[in-house]
């Protein structure tokens, strides 16, 4: 046993016997027994989030600002609405900003405080952008960071780093990838990952996504 | 309130780990502690600043060593038992031994849950007075200390930097989390590295941060 | 650091539950936690300083679920191993698997250790150059965050203090946690409650850090 | 189980399954065996702080200060000095401060950073002066953990709180309480507590003193 041993995010037991599993279905039968809880309603919540809103809708409103240019104005001037044109919006993303990369500056996003997202267009936010680490960092050596995620800006790219402490959701416009003109707007949706929007990762070459 | 949550700026969590393919879920019962928060929250018995204020409220040596999904479930059972809508023994037990009490908004509905995920809870309200700020004033964070909610992270605090958005007015957090209502203007202020961070920040770094207008105060520049 | 060490401030952590008739070991394993950090520090491989860094280095999560001793034991198995005295063997295994590596100072004897004990290792130095400041000197703490070792605590950063107490020259930690030895300067600087914590603050409160030359500039009046 | 259980210090097991008992047993095992520690040596270490060393020493200093204008003018000025005076100093005191509570203004000593404390003369510290509770709230509001230990100070009572920041370490001259005019420099000691020379407490009435 390492003696310096970091905690991990599952599989643990937590100090005080706390068992979230044993907890959460005890609470599912009291409150469902109290009528405060339906839990066909707690169904479409899991399924909506498990199947239907995931990093798919942004990719979509990304791939579109790629090509349409009137629609990456009205995306960067008002990220709600042009995204509502997508049919994309609601919980978690009521106010949404869209920031764009460029190539002399890297917009990256976090919430320190908690884990604010924009969930209508990335869906729910993985479990290291939650995680003490991710918060804790960004927004003092987010150089550092985008080197865990093996991307490695010069050191004339300027950061700039939106920290999420209010109800307004952001998402990062990346770069369009060289190589990606010839390409449908569904094939350039695909090279365009969850972190690139994050702002932890770059959009995919062509030949990698292919791969 | 200075709770484990206010992460910024802290060292010593070690390296980011991505998980390769990761599932939205990695058990069931996070899940049903998602949709639980969610469908309990739909009750209308607290704001989502109160929610915030009972997850940054756990100790912080057991908010560090929780998964997320734990901390919603241990600030869940919290709220339902400081609202009244359960007691000790029903979250300890399992088991009902109490009547239901009212609540304000009734039970979310299959159809109902569909409506809140698309539609969400818009934050902007009318604004009750002129914005004090605009783009390119230049502000300093006020250094408060509350013991209640606060979306003013310690590392900004004391801080000069410059607005560059204005939202309008939205909910103030620290007047929610209290049940209070209170719209007030809320702005992107954006401050260097440098101010923040002092000698051997980054050169090239900008951080902004969400702020609501009882943050912030007119900068009095450095003589 | 920013560790999980740096606590002036933080909240969350409940009330101070003072123990009636607390003994000064609570556990035999807590004696010799105490007394084989002392033994082992006096082999003169480590400063108290790089001591103090191995301990506030431990990930958060640990640091404030531990008791303070497991704190200095975690941190006294970190030191052994990268001072190369025990490896990761040696550590789990409790079995002697390499040979002892020489000391800079030779095995603590019981007479040593008595002398250590009464005469203490004393860390005022010569001054290399005059004090930069005297009593009533009007400073303001930088702004820093070294990923090393500091004792400029958080809350006090970017605040202005007056000088309140001269200590003489004393060994830097910051330097000395890097095995560097740099006197420095020491004071005594005092803070109004309410500069460091802002409104709301007791107006009847003051809090002095001691604070280190290199930690203190010349306070620019506000304007 | 209570769902925010607070940590305690003791009879707990560690996340990582640290178990210190079992650590330090066989690390004193290889210490000693690789010759880098010497078994008497770590006894003579353990019997100074479980029995020599402690607060009756502080006691001792504080009493003398009492009774001893000239010897508490020395105190407050050179607080080393005077304290080897009565035979105290060492590990830990290598630099003694002692600060005079009056009428009008209360001290209090901290460590915020880790858990410097005047060994010389109150010996080891009691586990909350090292607990997060303290450490974080001592500096902030000082008054309500005063509550904690049952003393109420006057509004107007200034608080001056000591950081021990550096290798200086302080202790707090309490005031002398009422109805201890007549008594002899030992009976004077035995009013002062560790928690008195802290500043969490203050020094005994002689009444209570003598139940």
């Amino acid at each position: 046993m390492a003696s310096c041993a970091c905690p991990t995010e599952h599989g643990r037991t937590a100090i005080d016997g706390y068992d979230p599993a044993a907890r959460v279905k005890a609470l599912e039968q009291v409150l469902v027994e109290k009528g405060y809880v339906d839990r066909a309603a707690l169904d479409v919540i899991v399924e909506t989030y498990a199947r239907e809103v995931g990093p798919m809708n942004g990719a979509k409103v990304v791939a579109r600002a790629w090509i349409d240019a009137d629609f990456r104005t009205r995306l960067l001037e008002d990220g709600t609405a042009a995204a509502a044109e997508l049919g994309f919006g609601g919980r978690g993303g009521e106010h949404l900003v869209i920031v764009e990369n460029t190539p002399k500056l890297h917009n990256l996003i976090v919430c320190t405080l908690c884990s604010c997202y924009p969930w209508p267009l990335l869906g729910l936010p993985p479990v290291w952008y939650k995680s003490p680490p991710y918060r804790s960092r960004a927004v003092i050596e987010p150089r550092a960071v985008l080197r865990d995620f093996g991307v490695n800006l010069p050191e004339t790219t300027a950061i700039r780093v939106w920290d999420s402490t209010a109800e307004t959701r952001y998402l990062v416009l990346p770069l369009r990838p060289e190589g990606s003109e010839d390409l449908s707007e569904d094939r350039l949706a695909s090279l365009v990952t969850r972190e690139a929007m994050i702002g932890t990762g770059l959009a995919l070459a062509p030949a990698v996504a292919a791969i | 309130m200075n709770g484990a949550q206010d992460l910024g700026g802290a060292m010593g969590f070690g390296p980011v780990r991505p998980e390769k393919d990761e599932p939205v879920f990695h058990a069931s019962w996070e899940e049903r502690a998602l949709a639980l928060t969610l469908a309990a929250g739909a009750l209308g018995e607290w704001s989502i600043d109160e929610g915030r204020y009972a997850r940054e409220s756990l100790h912080p040596a057991l908010y560090l060593n929780a998964s997320y999904y734990e901390i919603w479930l241990r600030a869940l059972e919290r709220l339902l038992r400081e609202k009244a809508l359960l007691d000790e023994k029903e979250l300890d037990g399992g088991q009902v031994t109490s009547p239901p009490a009212p609540t304000r908004l009734p039970r979310l509905t299959p159809e109902g849950a569909r409506r809140l995920m698309a539609m969400g809870t818009p934050y902007r309200r009318q604004p009750s007075a002129p914005a004090r700020f605009a783009v390119g004033s230049r502000v300093r964070a006020k250094v408060i200390n509350p013991r209640g909610h606060t979306r003013l992270p310690r590392y900004a605090r004391g801080k000069e930097g410059v607005v560059e958005r204005v939202h309008g007015a939205h909910v103030f957090p620290d007047a929610s989390a209290r049940g209070e209502s209170q719209p007030v203007w809320l702005y992107t202020v954006a401050f260097s590295a440098r101010e923040l961070w002092g000698e051997g920040a980054d050169p090239a770094l900008t951080v902004s941060i969400e702020a609501f207008e009882p943050y912030l105060e007119r900068c009095e520049p450095k003589s």
